[in-house]
């Protein structure tokens, strides 16, 4: 399904492709461009941020058996002034969607968002009948990877963190000329 | 989003020497909240004059969904009320829907529910010990007792094939057999786990600091507690006997041997104490249960749409990892529920937090949270 | 003291208190208690060391809009003689008032909380009476039978 | 040997000003290269020590820690140094904007001045004080005022309490810090590290043997001082989010961190030098003929060991708990332990 | 001497310029800065204050606690002691018994200080 | 005399047992840990692991094993199976359409336990699902197509099982 | 070369001297303090009296400064920018302050400024190696011994004053622990 890691799906890497690569990049981008996006790509630090069940399986994922540390990204910042990804890991109400918003609107730039679970892409068990779940995150947020599951489990989160890891390789650091 | 609590909040006076009672905000995002639990606090420089927990940020509507669910399909939701222990709450529906409905699961079934349940309660402990050091600032503890409470999940996942929302245990019995190399490899982990409880308790249990942070904090008296509602482990930390397994029993509580773990002094100290008496009682318990597990069904036959009899009311109670866990069933003749009420153990544990930290220094809130045992779901539903 | 001896006992002790005492089908004593009889009965219930109730167990309420009430349920407990009692309080659907118990049992105050928010009824006395789960500026009570909210419930088709 | 180095350094310095024509002014030159070089050694050292923090935390955790950038993760600090040095810089609207500004350079800058007196080897030293212990103790206490500048600026309640409590804990903690050095200087006379090395060296046992109280109330109270747990409740992320540095993103967070670590190597190195007998060799193990240098750096290493075992083992002490412990325990003692060597040293020296 | 000195000042020049680079660097380099990419955001939301996702009520400047003070006065006092305590530490074989007797009076007379701070629990935290 | 001796017996014990906290930390410095280090070595899941439903499709018959009975979107929970049928000129029903919404499928099993024809099972090793695209997991009976492989075929000998168990246990 | 170092630090110490007093927010008062603290600090090096500039630095840039934001925590609402730099006590104030300036000029006048410095310019162009392994080629007084025994020594006469001081410190802590603690009435 969807993305393997090791070829996107067809129709996907070409729309990847218009909206991110452009054509006249600077030469400083070609040069140290790399660099940035390896440091970017290897030093995801996510919020500590997680609601339900599917932050315990965040936990799990930081603990000894998949140790998310081997990526880079077990340093769990408190605060997001210094976190780059958000992992909505676990139910989003309309009541925390706001304080979700916020945080999101607090990070410093360039930032990600995997929405991990059901519940944060759609609304998972409680799409139907529930009078405060948010009906998928991305009304509050943009998301950058979704990561089905009920809760997924730490592979496929550490899969959606390649994805993202993928993802920060397409994305242009500096500023396009202005006559490009 | 106008927040109207905080334009509530009357700014604190002034005395002639001192601070400012200020107001500080913890969570809804706060890494000592275990999720979504928001904390308003009133300081008096670093003493806490009120703990205001503001609910809800997690309130998912589950008892607005049962209603409209058949009853077998409230059971996946019910995985999600308690997803550290969501064994337990499975068996809570599903004892409450056979008393409701007059069923009896089959033997085996019941031995396997409580093979399962005491799983689960050992795995909710283990991360439960965990946050309460990481609480308390030791990180270490936490990572032990994950790396512990993945093989209990890798028992489970062999069994019924998820890590964290089973829907395992099933009204009138259970949803699968286990695979016959499940005991050897339950008994093999009972036997790894043992010692380790020795390494947790090296770590912590008479750390100075750790004994400082938690000894005398958070007192909670026998009568304020049971006042209060507060139940479970952090109850039997002030000397109550409350066990339902004991004082109520379901399954085959009353069949396997088990002493109730109590502590007197109600302090931090003592509900850590008693969850970690606990860890060895659960093993005592699944190793029994693994010796009489007899072959046998699984499940009772169940008519092919499952109703409940006409204004019949059930109020189930069992003992889940947090403390009391209770299904309170309405049912009208029709498949569905016509009130599903859960009552949680967290929820009533976590009113108690203002009384027990009014006076204490910022700190102790989250020792006294920690200690509680508090999981933002069941409190919120 | 098992559930038939209680139903009794009840019956006995407070009659001119309660509507009526029955055993359910699930062998459950149900004691449904006159309005202005609730916080005396709930008192007793406590002190009484026959009875004992010292835990409240659980408070809740059930939506009935065809009979046009809302009924709050006590479920109590005796950590001591370890037996069960649910006491059933019928308030008015239009105009749901019940007092509080919260000065019996402290437990009953995020309970009455819930039930308020999510009920709309509204227990006098109640020290701390706001919403506990809505949003503050919430103006509908959602669990109740009639509650609609187009914009934001998807029902399945 | 780490003196013929520097020797042959300075040598090629001097050819190299005479043949740029810079000789007039080779002692600036001399003092800036110092400077580059320090800061050099400096950055690479606290990349290496976040690395080997994240490595063993994770290793006393059972994980493997980062594995994927570079061979055994060793550029993973590298990775987040460039990424913190590209992420937006946020400057909160309400902050006060001068204090906000110079915090992050005063808590580098003060624990940076520290490395000047660090003795690496024999007669390998960037200046040696003469008041050299004197002297880290009183540039160090810079970092009260940053911290104080952080927590008070960012206008952020978090930052605030952990700004005014990490105040509050150094300015505690400094004065069993000081009076743990004092037996040694009793003992030695002198207060330049490098004549506190020579005098282990002539005695022929380390101060840590019969200071062992110094030692460990100098580790307790250097930890304290570092911000570091068990004593890191400025920054108690379960309490306070973050603490001081809550509102820092980007290069400024880095600079703290940085600062915080060279702190840890500078009381490393201090208590390496005091305690440990410095560049000299292990008891024993003379005969290895290693430069002076491997040493030293060898014990930094098992000291800054030790502040990290202590935090990845021990919970957190709360804040009143914090104040009792130094000033109920570790000046006590400090103050005993004056006394005891006082009485020792002078009824030895009656008696010899 | 002084030309020793010399070194701390560099280093100080050095420390700050340095810093300064670094945050230079990152201006120039980061998003939103002079060379990176421009992300469209909410200004208003970011630069305000943090408070764990909640909009923040009131002001964090406010009147502290006393026990903070008192704390820095005792350091102050004890920081003084401890600058009397490093000549006499120098010098301590040079003054001998006679030196060391005094200085057992001095510390014992700001110990008495300490006991009664202790006893009258100025040092209990608030 | 007695404080004084407790004040410093309690700070010999606190060291002692500090002592001890740092032994354990220290021993397993030294031991191997058991990380599975994700993407290059993938821990074999047991065969019962929900982690993707599929939809099986007969390679011999060239066609679905589905028949549109509906009883899996029946017993779904969260209503997300949505199944339209035909029935075929041989006078049996056959499935035309199959959409399984992954976005809000909770992965309880309660489907495939409802199937009585061998057509839904779950597939343990797929759990590598990321999407870029919330669009994407939104699935038909293409994107859900499964060629069961031989050796995971239901035994003969043992069809009573088959209502008790997920198909994907049968492994 | 050495003149110009003392002019900057006269400057700096005057310049964040005014800062001290003008600046309306009290926060940045107390770090120009700092900086004045800092800079005389800086005099004391300049004169070659390293002991007294780190002690200067550690007791007035460590614990003085911390002690006064302390003290502007305390005693008032630090962003109410109602204060005003001049109030109506400015004139008296202004000749209190011309007395005690006074004063100090008879003072500083009448002593004279040991300097405890080597010749500096030998060393500026000194080589590395050198200036590593200090030969003083002036007489070089350890002036913490100098201190020490001047203190201590019983024949110098101040021990006694020695003792006063600790009285002193030991008043200074009573009266804080008195003025902080909470009645408890």
């Amino acid at each position: 399904m969807g993305v393997g890691l090791k070829g996107l799906s067809k129709p996907e890497i070409e729309l990847m492709e218009s909206e991110s690569k452009v054509p006249g990049l600077w030469t400083l981008e070609k040069a140290v461009g790399f660099i940035f996006r390896w440091a970017r790509k290897n030093s995801l630090w996510p919020l500590q941020f997680g609601t339900a069940c599917c932050a315990i399986e965040m936990m799990a994922t930081a603990a000894g058996r998949y140790d998310i540390a081997r990526f880079g990204a077990e340093v769990f910042r408190p605060s997001p002034r210094q976190a780059d990804l958000i992992i909505a890991a676990g139910t989003i109400t309309e009541k925390m969607g706001y304080a979700l918003k916020r945080l999101y609107e607090q990070m410093p730039k360039p930032s990600w968002v995997i929405a991990m679970g059901s519940c944060t892409i759609a609304g998972g068990p409680y799409y139907y009948d529930s009078y405060t779940v948010v009906k998928g995150i991305d009304s509050f947020v943009p998301v950058d990877v979704y990561v089905p599951g009920c809760p997924p489990r730490p592979e496929s989160l550490l899969h959606g963190l390649m994805a993202i890891q993928k993802k920060i390789e397409d994305e242009p650091i500096f500023r396009r000329r202005r006559n490009a | 989003m106008t927040d109207l609590l905080l334009s509530q909040i009357k700014p604190g006076g002034e005395s002639p020497f001192g601070t400012d009672e200020y107001v500080v905000n913890m969570g809804p995002q706060h890494p000592a909240t275990h999720g979504v639990l928001r904390l308003v606090v009133k300081l008096d420089g670093e003493t806490v004059k009120e703990t205001m927990p503001v609910l809800g940020y997690l309130h998912r509507s589950i008892e607005k969904i049962c209603e409209n669910r058949t009853y077998p399909q409230c059971i996946t939701y019910t995985d999600r009320v308690d997803y550290v222990s969501a064994m337990s709450v499975n068996l809570a529906f599903a004892l409450a829907t056979e008393r409701l409905m007059g069923l009896e699961a089959p033997p085996r079934a019941q031995w396997l529910r409580m093979i399962f349940v005491e799983l689960q309660r050992l795995a909710s402990h283990l991360l439960w010990m965990g946050a309460f050091a990481g609480d308390i600032g030791a990180l270490t503890p936490f990572l032990y007792g994950l790396r512990e409470r993945e093989r209990i999940l890798d028992l489970f996942e062999m069994t019924c094939g998820q890590r964290l929302t089973y829907n395992y245990i099933r009204i009138g019995g259970v949803m699968i057999d286990i695979l016959p190399e499940f005991i050897p490899k339950c008994k093999a982990f009972l036997d790894y786990f043992e010692p380790r409880i020795v390494e947790y308790e090296e770590l912590l249990t008479y750390n100075p600091i750790f004994l400082e942070r938690t000894k005398g904090v958070g007192v909670i008296s026998a009568e304020v507690g049971i006042n209060s509602g507060v139940c479970g482990p952090s109850l039997r930390g002030s000397g109550v006997s409350c066990d339902v397994r004991k004082q109520q029993p379901y399954l085959f509580y009353d069949q396997v041997k088990f002493t109730e773990c109590l502590q007197n002094d109600g302090d931090c100290w003592a509900r850590y104490r008693v969850r970690m008496d606990e860890l060895r009682e659960s093993i005592s318990i699944v190793r029994q249960c693994l010796e009489r597990l007899e072959p046998g069904p699984i499940e009772t036959k169940l008519p092919p749409i499952l109703k409940a009899p006409p204004a019949s009311e059930i109020y189930s109670r069992i003992e889940s990892s947090r403390g009391e866990m209770g299904i309170y069933l309405v049912g009208d003749g029709t498949a569905k529920p016509y009130k599903a009420k859960y009552r949680c153990a967290s929820f009533s544990n976590t009113f108690v937090l203002d009384q027990l930290t009014r006076g204490w220094k910022v700190a102790d809130i989250m020792a006294v949270l920690g200690s509680l045992d508090m999981i933002v779901p069941e409190v919120d539903r | 003291m098992t559930n038939e001896e209680l139903k009794s006992k009840i019956e006995s002790d407070f009659k001119d208190k309660i509507l009526s005492v029955v055993l359910s089908g699930q062998k459950e004593v149900l004691v449904t208690v006159k309005p202005e009889a609730y916080i005396a009965l709930c008192r007793d219930l406590k002190t009484k060391p026959d009875y004992d109730f010292q835990h409240l167990s659980c408070l809740t309420a059930v939506d009935y809009p065809k009979e046009n009430k809302i009924t709050v349920v006590c479920h109590l407990w005796s950590y001591k003689k370890c037996h069960q009692l649910t006491v059933k309080l019928d308030v008015d659907r239009a105009n749901p008032k019940a007092p509080t118990v919260e000065p019996i049992w402290k437990a009953a105050n995020w309970f009455e909380r819930e039930v308020f928010d999510l009920y709309g009824v509204v227990f006098e006395g109640h020290p701390d009476l706001r919403r506990i789960m809505m949003p503050e500026d919430y103006a509908k009570f959602p669990l109740r039978k009639d509650f609609t909210d187009d914009g934001f419930i998807i029902k399945p088709n | 040997m780490g003196d013929q180095i520097v020797q042959w350094v300075a040598g090629l310095l001097r050819q190299a000003y005479a043949m740029l024509g810079l000789s007039p002014i080779a002692g600036i030159l001399d003092r800036i290269v110092c400077a580059v070089a320090m800061f050099g050694f400096v950055s690479v050292f606290v990349m290496f020590l976040v690395w080997m923090e994240r490595k063993v935390s994770a290793h006393m955790q059972s994980r493997i820690g980062p594995n994927r950038v570079g061979p055994f993760g060793l550029l993973q600090t590298l990775a987040d140094a460039v990424k913190l040095t590209t992420k937006e810089d946020v400057h909160p609207v309400k902050r006060d904007k001068i204090p906000y500004f110079i915090a992050p350079i005063l808590a580098f800058v003060a624990t940076f001045m520290g490395m000047v007196v660090v003795p690496f080897d024999n007669k390998v030293v960037v200046a040696d004080l003469n008041i050299g212990v004197l002297y880290i103790i009183a540039i160090t206490s810079f970092t009260v005022i940053a911290i104080l500048s952080a927590g008070w600026s960012s206008n952020n309640k978090y930052s605030l309490l952990g700004g005014f409590r990490s105040a509050a804990q150094i300015v505690s903690y400094e004065v069993p810090l000081v009076l743990s050095i004092v037996p040694i200087i009793m003992i030695t006379g002198k207060l330049n590290f490098s004549s506190i090395v020579q005098y282990q060296q002539q005695a022929g046992y380390w101060f840590v043997v019969p200071q062992f109280v110094a030692f460990f109330t100098f580790i307790a109270s250097a930890t304290a001082e570092a911000n570091r747990a068990p004593f890191d409740i400025p920054e108690a992320e379960s309490e306070l989010t973050g603490g001081f540095h809550t509102e820092y993103s980007g290069v400024k967070f880095a600079m703290f961190f940085l600062g915080e670590y060279v702190a840890v190597v500078v009381s490393s190195a201090v208590a390496a030098t005091i305690f440990l007998g410095g560049w000299l060799p292990l008891p024993f193990f003379g005969f290895l003929h290693l430069p002076g240098f491997i040493w030293f750096m060898a014990k930094v290493l098992f000291i800054i060991y030790l502040i990290m075992a202590f935090r990845w083992t021990f919970p957190r002490l709360r804040v009143d708990q914090l104040m009792d412990f130094g000033w109920k325990v570790l000046i006590p003692i400090t103050i005993l332990n004056i006394l005891i060597t006082g009485f020792v040293v002078l009824l030895l020296g009656k008696g010899a | 001497m002084l030309e020793q000195y010399g070194y701390v000042l560099v280093f100080l020049l050095a420390g700050i310029f340095f810093i300064l680079g670094a945050f230079i660097t990152g201006w120039v380099l980061s998003p939103n800065g002079l060379l990176g990419v421009k992300y469209k955001y909410k200004k208003e939301i970011m630069v305000d204050t943090y408070e764990c996702g909640v909009e923040t009520y009131g002001t964090s400047w406010i009147r502290f606690n006393v026990s903070f003070y008192l704390y820095a006065l005792l350091f102050v006092i004890f920081d003084i002691e401890t600058v009397f305590l490093y000549p006499w530490a120098v010098s301590f074989k040079q003054l001998g018994m006679n030196g060391f007797l005094e200085m057992i009076v001095f510390i014992a007379i700001l110990l008495v200080g300490l006991a009664y701070a202790w006893k009258k629990e100025a040092l209990k935290w608030e | 005399m007695g404080a004084i001796f407790t004040y410093f017996k309690n700070i010999l014990t606190g060291f002692w047992n500090l002592l001890l906290g740092l032994s354990v930390t220290t021993k397993y410095l030294f031991k191997k840990t058991n990380t599975q280090q994700y993407p290059e070595e993938k821990m074999p899941l047991p065969a019962r692991s929900r982690s993707m439903i599929k939809l099986i499709y007969d390679g011999e018959k060239d066609q679905f094993n589905c028949v549109a009975c509906m009883m899996c979107a029946k017993a779904c929970p969260n209503s997300c199976i949505k199944l339209e049928g035909v029935r075929g000129p041989d006078g049996k029903r056959r499935m035309t359409t199959f959409k399984l919404d992954f976005s809000t499928c909770i992965f309880c099993g309660y489907c495939v336990e409802a199937c009585g024809f061998d057509a839904l099972t779950f597939v343990s090793e797929e759990y590598e699902n990321s999407v870029y695209k919330r669009g994407s997991l939104l699935q038909d009976e293409q994107a859900m197509k499964w060629n069961r492989p031989a050796h995971l075929a239901p035994k003969p000998e043992e069809p009573a099982k088959v209502e008790a168990a997920p198909a994907g246990a049968k492994a | 070369m050495t003149l110009t170092l003392f002019y900057i630090l006269a400057g700096v110490i005057v310049a964040s001297a005014l800062l001290v007093v003008t600046v309306r927010n009290l926060f940045h008062c107390a770090l120009a303090l700092a900086m004045t603290m800092f800079g005389i600090s800086g005099i004391y090096l300049y004169l070659g009296w390293e002991f007294l500039a780190a002690v200067q630095v550690l007791i007035y840039v460590g614990a003085v400064t911390v002690l006064i934001i302390f003290g502007i925590m305390l005693t008032r609402r630090v962003m109410d920018d109602t204060a005003r730099v001049m109030n109506n006590q400015v004139l008296i104030s202004f000749v209190a302050a011309a007395a005690v300036m006074f004063v100090l000029f008879m003072v500083v006048g009448n002593s004279s400024f040991q300097s405890n410095n080597h010749p500096p310019e030998a060393a500026v162009s000194a080589p590395v190696n050198e200036t590593q392994n200090p030969e003083p080629s002036a007489p070089y007084v350890d002036e913490v011994a100098l201190l020490a025994g001047g203190l201590l020594k019983p024949q110098n006469g101040f021990a006694f004053a020695f003792e006063f001081v600790s009285v002193l410190l030991l008043s200074a802590l009573v009266g804080a622990v008195v003025v902080a603690r909470k009645d408890p009435s």
